[in-house]
């Protein structure tokens, strides 16, 4: 299914992005969980660093810049700095209306999942402030089964921006999510017309969405409300895309090229306004918010 | 197209529908005799075909999920064009995303549904190798997406209703597709749908392949044919993925609950479309009557409606999907 | 300023597309004034013609499908078969504002212009019907200086835009054009800005526009009135394009692919909605009319 | 990026300047000596300065169309980044069409003018043959003018006010260029700018190379550096067309009218903004501020208008233009 085609005189500066982007296609596999370990070894670069310290950055690599994942309550507090965080539809948990079950019992999957992350479900939303910005604010958890979307993350979305709306607030979600939660099947897929509806309405009364793409952020959280900010974010090295590589070398039966759908690779492809390091994205979500205010 | 004797259709059986070959055989054999002009086979002819019927309605009358994916991808299965030569008038094709390319693996154009002018969409398969290979097997690039949006937005801004066509495994998952933004196109499509001002209805007349189906399907009203499937990810996917075995898709389609009836149930949709006996593939015409009769049905309620109401028809209509405790 | 991209999984389909466009990438030279003679010699086919036979089968030789230029008045005659023509701004003349001389003053050009085409300028304008439809209708004249758009071309577009808006009428535009007209400098590059922003208030104004492509549309005029309708047709093998072949080949210091630029391809590249045939585009053109009014 | 000490930008003289070269060596070695701290030449090199700046007065006061062009188009000369780093506070540079690519011979993003929130879009050339090709000469491609216009739509959406900062010998004529659309994005854009409810300035800063200039320049106001051009298609190109002979360019540029004055005498633009003397490279910040100062003026005005009516003043603007008999 695929041929060479001489295209495109947008050529040299292809070549110079290609350059660029010299990286590993290969997806890094990070332990979510840091125990209490006094060092942690970086996914990217192998050295050990001590665990204080990374969280003193950001949780970005001191030696390589890779940026760890963060946890809904580490991503709210690097950005709020302690402002009051009024949590909406706290109590929300999926439900195994289907009674599915492959490997394991979906509500089995729920409990454990809840267990080990002590996350209700792969988002948290709520009403907080950043600099001088009352803002809606959501952050998906990757912990929490992959940050897959089922009913609630979809409904939690759909109840965020239907309180920005009601307040006048301006929206930003950070997601991190491998697609939608198979085990809800179509309701899952529904939650991607939801959400999308939602942010639909968002802007008919004139009110911004930040859309922050962190890695990964995959399938049909990617095809609905992950790349339909007003702005789209995303932090550097981050995983984006639509079909995952798997699916892709699959289906053309070859390696991707190195960078291949990674944020880097999806800003020069157009898709994104601005790819910014952790340690500047508060100052860059300011910097917007107040581009919108006034 | 449209084939003038539907019964052809039925040579190209399913696994599960074995059971029918021999009867056939017979038929044939009968019919050879009768054109022969030798003897008068024709109460034996009639006989036998009467016993295709009650065998087919026997067949027929409880599939199982993974029986209804082989009916929803039958290669004799009307497409989209099909639908449309049989359903409207005055069909004229519009072609291209004005960005990059044309993708014949979606289809849009204008055309008149009993007199009233309508925009149609859907995703388009071929009846054979060939065509669906021109057709990329109904799987769309970012192109097909953003087609079928700027002629979405064509209807939109001269009032005109628009009646989308599903039928697709998926977005197509490519190198090219993802440099392009599949995701940002199939994004915006769902945004850009909610907030139509004009009566948009979907049917989903084969395979409803997660959010490539879902990026044109976003009608006031969504329905279905008896023997379609809408499902998150295919079978063989989910399979692959959470039974760590691509050849458990039988238990993944029953898991899923990817039917018709699953989806009535469910809220999804609001109306199944009775199918031809053995399946629309055995009869495209009255496939195609069933078709606009429903859709018919559906849209005129939607077509006195205002601008704000049929947005928030169906923000409703959306909004409420999903399960959960609280 | 040229690599090879290993790109587009579209390339199936291209590649179908590009066996079908094996034709000259040269462009026709066509005498435009067929004199009064029995016997016309075909551009691409080079078959010798009976001129009535020619003219009965819409000027489309019967051999080889090649579509000579039409005249306004031949074009408004094979589309509305007789209907009145109610003609608008039909006295405007160009006028040499800057005195502009190249190997000739522009002065002399418009007079010669006039006296060889029997036209005012390269456009005519005004409303008639097609069908049962009435509409506002314009067909450029490529004899007239290359069809190119000054002054008058512009403001004769803008005017019928406005009559369109005021009588509620789908407005048509036949394009056969050179681009801008050179002589007029800056003031024709305004056109441009004229006959969009009139097209503008049209579609703010809810009526549709139908672009029709004809051979050859380039320059300016493609990237602007030529481009924006809402339905974009050509005629099979029209020359569209923003850049001319020439200029591109002297940019890229090579030859240009057969079929580069022709209707088919700019089909195949996503620009255009529909190629006709012009034996179809009344009945092509009716039915869309169609679709829109009701 | 501005620089320090704008005098260095003078050792860049063009063909017209050469007079000066003279009179900057002596102004070197004077400077030499006075920096070795043996003599001092405070005297001598204030007035070779006043000399340097009697003798650009005279060589600026009446530049013939030819030597503005290589005014408009020196390497030094202001580029759109450079003004946006010294006219403006809190850019961020937003990038991507959103369709294909992000293409760097267009910046667009957000900034504040004087705190005041709006979005700025222009060409970008560069200082160097690196930086040109890295900016493709400030020659955009079809995502360039669709990036503009995505952001232009954002500015709308929020409604700010847009700066368009033009300055490019043209679109690119090249294959990808004429496969993605070039034509289609041009036209698109001017369409669109004239439907903004937004007010819109427009600064030709450099080159206004004909429709690719004209494809970000729909403002509301358009306005010109004293030494910058505006036209239809490059002297060159029009001498080796018009006159049959690309050598005959000074011709082509005297004949076709392009400089500032030309503009405002023929109601293209309303004002001329003056440049430092010698050229907006030779003083980037006086350069600078002269254009804010510009645009402020210009702006202001606009600002308490309605949507309806900067949709007027901007169709009243370009309707008007036209010189013909009647
Ligand atoms: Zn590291
Ligand atoms: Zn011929």
């Amino acid at each position: 299914m695929k041929s060479i085609i001489i295209a495109s005189d947008l050529s040299i500066h292809d070549w110079f992005k290609k350059k660029k982007l010299q990286r590993e296609t290969e997806y890094t596999r990070e332990k979510l969980d840091i125990p209490g370990n006094l060092w942690v070894k970086c996914y990217k670069c192998a050295q050990t660093l001590y665990s204080k310290e990374l969280e003193a950055n950001l949780k970005v690599c001191p030696k390589c810049g890779y940026h760890f994942k963060l946890t809904s309550a580490e991503r709210i507090k690097q950005l709020t700095n302690g402002s009051p965080f009024q949590e909406i539809a706290a109590n929300l948990t999926s439900k195994d209306f289907l009674g599915f079950t492959d490997t394991k019992p979906y509500a089995k999957r729920i409990d454990e999942s809840i267990m080990k992350t002590s996350h209700k479900d792969a988002i948290v939303v709520g009403l907080t402030r950043i600099g001088e910005h009352d803002v809606a604010l959501g952050a998906m958890d990757f912990a929490f089964m992959g940050g897959s979307v089922g009913s609630v993350v979809g409904e939690k979305i759909a109840r965020l921006i239907e309180a920005a709306v009601e307040k006048k607030l301006p929206v930003i979600i950070f997601s991190s999510s491998g697609g939608m939660r198979m085990q809800e099947s179509i309701m899952s897929l529904m939650q991607m017309a939801k959400s999308s509806a939602a942010l639909g309405r968002l802007r008919e009364n004139g009110l911004p969405y930040i859309a922050v793409c962190t890695d990964p952020t995959t399938g049909g959280t990617t095809a609905s409300f992950a790349m339909l900010g007003d702005i789209n974010i995303s932090e550097p090295g981050a995983l984006i895309c639509f079909a995952g590589p798997r699916v892709i070398e699959q289906t053309i039966k070859q390696k991707l090229p190195p960078g291949f759908q990674r944020s880097e690779f999806l800003l020069a492809h157009g898709m994104l306004d601005i790819v910014v390091e952790r340690k500047k994205l508060k100052e860059t979500l300011i910097n917007l918010l107040n581009f919108f205010k006034n | 197209m449209a084939k003038e004797k539907p019964v052809k259709n039925n040579r190209n059986l399913l696994a599960f529908e074995q059971p029918l070959q021999a009867v056939y055989q017979k038929l044939e054999q009968l019919r050879e005799i009768q054109e022969s002009g030798k003897m008068d086979m024709s109460a034996e002819i009639k006989q036998t075909e009467k016993r295709i019927e009650a065998l087919r309605q026997q067949l027929f009358a409880n599939l199982n999920p993974i029986q209804v994916v082989q009916v929803a991808r039958h290669l004799m299965r009307p497409t989209t064009l099909d639908y449309i030569s049989l359903m409207f008038t005055d069909w004229v094709e519009l072609h291209g995303d004005r960005n990059f390319a044309d993708d014949p693996a979606m289809v849009c154009g204008t055309a008149r549904l009993d007199g009233r002018s309508v925009v149609v969409i859907g995703q388009q398969k071929g009846h054979s190798t060939k065509e669906n290979i021109a057709r990329n097997f109904g799987t769309a690039h970012p192109e097909g997406y953003r087609k079928a949006l700027r002629v979405m937005r064509l209807a939109e801004r001269y009032g005109k209703p628009i009646i989308s066509l599903v039928d697709t495994p998926g977005a197509y998952p490519g190198i090219g597709a993802e440099e392009r933004g599949q995701a940002e196109a199939i994004a915006k499509n769902l945004r850009e749908m909610a907030e139509l001002t004009v009566p948009f209805v979907s049917v989903i007349t084969g395979e409803g392949g997660s959010g490539g189906a879902l990026g044109i399907a976003m009608g006031n009203r969504v329905l279905m044919l008896e023997f379609s499937i809408y499902s998150v990810i295919s079978p063989e996917g989910c399979a692959s993925i959470l039974f760590r075995d691509a050849k458990r898709a039988n238990e993944a389609a029953v898991a899923m609950k990817i039917t018709a009836k699953d989806m009535l149930e469910l809220g999804v949709i609001e109306d199944i479309i009775k199918e031809p006996l053995g399946g629309a593939h055995n009869d495209h015409q009255l496939a195609a009557r069933n078709v606009k009769q429903a859709i018919v049905k559906h849209l005129n309620p939607l077509l006195p409606l205002s601008h704000r109401e049929l947005i928030a028809d169906r923000y409703n209509k959306f909004r409420k999907l999903g399960i959960f405790n609280e």
